[in-house]
């Protein structure tokens, strides 16, 4: 069984392609600061493979982590293997306004059309019909880095029309007082560095319009139709621009998720024909 | 020195904290909160508390609710891999008992900065164009608690302004995060109230100087001169510090890096059990009123913390089961 | 890990320095400055440099005496102990041939904390009612460079504004301290670029942020993983250092906590000699012009570096004589 | 000889005599913050005496410190011998400014009648007749401080009629743009915590009208007079309320200063006689 070759269908599940694919769209030596959860696999499967330079940031005060032991959380013990520094929060976060950071990795929730995330509340936040966790970093690392990938299972509701409070910046957001619309590049001026670059689901890898910030599918996973995909999102997803199909995993790829990152089984369950 | 001890005792500790106390903790998510003595506030029956905090968790679910709480300014709160969201918070911010202010996670960290600095505020562009900056979301205001009357509180949520020096265009000022107590579960503090932290210290030492009064509960007190010696190695000096507690396993069940993993089972049990005001109010009746810490410990029992004992050389538990397998 | 190196000799670090650099050190007064690579600049005639620093010493006398610099932005400047004064400044300033632009001490670090936090400005209550702030000393703004052609360079020396907030009355902004390079000269920095200081870091993490580029000088370069087995004792992590220099004694005269205490004698001598420019220009020949730091070194002999050495346990020398006796 | 019997003329100096007044003014537990120079003396002196208990703070960056051997700059490693904690300057400041700070302890240059004090340039600051150091870290003390404490060798040009550059404020100070000149509890408003309330020099110790913040003489050294005092200041110094002679050293507070903390005499001399 050749390393580098891809896996075949039933070898692997859609988590792990979604977990793969995300690791492809860091590059070698970036600064990258992670959030809780699926991006962290992703980043550590990153690091075990192609970008073994990458510099991991996780906002709780761990600066170029290489954890022997994969973190759970941001704030865990397990973030501190090896890193280069670790320290505190404010720290985090001063560096990544200063302009290091050029890639936010970050689990997604529910996200439009202009990869606006919410995160904070489900129905008026004035009178909510559910309270969500909250921002936690993710508007931060989002506003501060030079692009951010989400990453999320994909479910009808959570690629939604208009978010109903935006937690998270997406390519168009709102200017106050008034609330008005407008592109991200224009509220930000001076401050504009980037943002959502890709969304990665268990159905397909979504992109943003250079210019009018609007998502469009690049690549559908194995087994999945634009089609399809376009029916599991609540706005009219442009399928008109694919790539064709994500490539599957390889069978190293596959271990090292299954045998290395998660043994555990925390994040990924391993496929049931392997 | 002949100094006066600063040694008190867990329950005098949460004896400090009165009634609507602006209060704020060490820690993150499940990492290092100073559950012992929040359980203690409990216990205590404390009320209107108003909480500023970096990030909530487990600890902050423990005093909304058990009713503790008026007021939540943070970014986020939950359990991670334990638990989704913060239930008990949800509930009470649907049920308008409780109001919920947010900023986000780096403003948070800002606003503890700016107060631990002596600032009133730290400018950013952080979150522009969020619904985090939306002016009729100001909870505090539209509860008409920015009227000064609490001279901590600020009197408005944000300014923007813009920059005079560069030209870089306009910025969030966040406001000082003023609070009248800080309350810390560490590792190690000396007789004198000097702070080792074991670990990544978050944004302990800023919430400390931003408070008026420090409390830090330790799993063990130390001779000061063995702290002494390495004087790069502490994270808070000693003159810092008002009133110092020993407590073994004052952060269960979040973890305390190099002494006890995060106690997911615990956390996760409490989550799924507290969704309702019910089961919070039964999981209360279990392990809080009627029970002391000690009674607490000994009711989870050895065998439990010794699977989540740290390994040393790695300051995490090889033991506790984190996933499916 | 297959990165390029980061490794460079002292005089490639010299030349990534051109002329009209905005220039800060690591340091503080007389200890932890990067004199090497100074004396370095000053061989290879460095031209136009704006010196912004947290306080200066005798590096920044060096590099003003050898007619490097232009512009110098600070609070202080002298030799404590071994010189009353920075004798070259002040001669320069009085023949108008340098800019000299006052802030207070804690307005200097305000500034670099700003910059490495990507602020445009922190608010601050210092210095009020002093000639600091007086509108008239704006010596930048004098000389006609506040005007942005220099984006780095602020277009006001202070603005002020009421804190919207608490009602603390007037505040000054200062703005932050934008700066090209950074020069460090510390103890231990890693094959990547991960920096341990010993001893107080002064405000070597800030300007290392506060910098586009970073050049580290250190005693000595190790393997990164000996420094990434304790993350929390490392100061600035690797990714901020663009260069490292490997250089024994990268700070004489000035000390070296752990390593070297400071050169009281080669500092008088230096004060004493340089009040005229003819003194300066002397002490050029001798040590700067014709040598390099290995014959500089070997000219101090290896009785006066011994004399110097820092006792390991106390990390300060016990054989320096420093008083009359 | 009885260690706490004061020492009789000719067993001390004026300067040792000026250390020992200005360690009297530290109260034991307060959180000072001292200059370098002869403020590390006194200080230290203060510490093994009356205050043991005082918390020394350094700019350069160490806490509560107790160092074993006395210091000769505040960014010396000698600083950091028995801190509670050594990191750098922001923070330093930052909590100096947060309030943290009873008192500071700081080389006096120049000073006026009320209290400000100039380190940055004998003659007009557009047109230097020298250039001094620069302010240093004393104007912020100054700012941040409840109050703060001088110590300087008296010279008549020292005690001068009004600085021509504010380094440092006293009681009276400039409010910009129009540099007119106010009290400085007026110029602070709610900033206001304090400011300077102590000069000791080798001729005697100055205090500050609560009220006008004018300077007046305390005490006189033993040796010398009101009278001659005034002689050697440039304003018309208030010798009308003075208290009497300055308490001389005590012989256990000679030795503490020669045999323990300057053995080296690097900033106090022997006196002859002993």
């Amino acid at each position: 069984m050749e390393r580098h070759a891809y896996a075949k269908a039933g070898e692997y599940t859609l988590a792990d392609l979604m977990t793969v694919a995300a690791g492809r769209e860091v590059m070698d030596n970036e600064v990258v600061f992670a959030g809780t959860g699926m991006p962290m696999i992703a980043i550590m499967l990153a690091q075990k493979t192609h970008a073994p330079n990458l510099k991991l940031i996780f906002e709780a005060g761990t600066f170029d982590g290489r954890p022997i032991v994969t973190p759970t959380s941001v704030g865990d013990p397990r973030c501190e293997g090896g890193a280069s520094r670790a320290s505190g929060l404010c720290e985090a976060f001063a560096i990544a306004q200063r302009g290091y950071v050029d890639l936010g990795f970050l689990g997604g929730s529910e996200v439009d059309e202009y990869g606006n995330v919410n995160t904070t509340v489900i129905g008026d936040y004035l009178n909510p019909d559910l309270r969500l966790t909250g921002s936690g970093g993710d508007p931060d690392i989002n506003s501060f880095a030079r692009r951010t990938v989400f990453i999320m299972v994909h479910e009808a509701r959570r690629f939604t029309r208009n978010v109903s409070y935006i937690t998270s910046p997406g390519w168009r957001v709102k200017k106050w007082p008034s609330g008005e619309w407008v592109h991200r590049r224009e509220l930000y001026g001076r401050a504009f560095r980037g943002g959502p670059s890709a969304v990665i689901s268990t159905a397909g890898v979504f992109r943003f319009d250079d210019v009018t910030g609007r998502m469009y599918l690049d690549s559908y996973h194995p087994g999945k139709t634009p089609e399809e995909i376009r029916g599991l999102c609540q706005f009219d997803l442009d399928v008109s621009r694919t790539s064709g199909e994500t490539a599957p995993p390889t069978y190293e790829e596959l271990h090292i998720i299954h045998e290395v990152l998660d043994r555990e089984e925390i994040f990924l369950p391993k496929p049931r024909k392997v | 020195m002949s100094s006066k001890s600063k040694r008190i005792t867990l329950k005098e500790a949460a004896e400090i904290i009165r009634d609507g106390t602006l209060l704020t903790f060490s820690g993150f998510t499940i990492w290092r909160r100073p559950c012992a003595l929040v359980l203690e506030l409990i216990r205590q029956k404390r009320r209107n508390l108003h909480l500023v905090e970096v990030n909530g968790g487990p600890h902050s679910e423990f005093l909304i609710g058990a009713g503790c709480v008026d007021v939540w300014e943070s970014c986020w709160i939950g359990h991670e891999l334990y638990g989704k969201y913060g239930a008990n918070l949800s509930r009470k911010v649907k049920n308008k008992e409780i109001i919920c202010e947010d900023y986000s996670h780096a403003e948070m960290g800002f606003r503890f900065l700016a107060a631990a600095s002596g600032m009133p505020f730290l400018p950013t562009q952080t979150s522009l164009g969020t619904d985090i900056h939306n002016p009729e979301y100001d909870m505090l205001g539209r509860a008409g608690l920015r009227n000064g009357k609490n001279p901590k509180i600020a009197r408005k949520k944000y300014e923007t302004m813009q920059d005079p020096f560069f030209g870089d265009g306009e910025h969030v000022l966040v406001p000082a995060a003023r609070v009248d107590v800080a309350v810390l579960s560490v590792q190690q503090v000396g007789e004198e109230g000097t702070v080792r932290i074991g670990g990544q210290f978050f944004t302990d030492p800023e919430i400390c100087r931003a408070a008026d009064t420090t409390i830090v509960v330790a799993e063990e007190i130390v001779p000061e001169e063995t702290l002494r010696r390495e004087p790069r190695l502490n994270d808070i000096p000693g003159f810092q510090v008002d009133h110092i507690v020993e407590c073994a396993y004052g952060a269960h069940p979040t973890g305390m890096f190099g002494h006890y993993d995060v106690d997911g089972d615990f956390i996760r049990n409490f989550y799924m059990q507290t969704r309702t005001q019910e089961g919070f109010d039964e999981f209360a009746r279990e392990w809080i009123f009627g029970t002391d810490h000690d009674a607490y410990l000994s009711k989870l029992g050895v065998a439990r913390l010794l699977n989540l004992q740290a390994n040393r050389a790695l300051n995490f538990s090889t033991r506790v089961k984190r996933g499916h397998k």
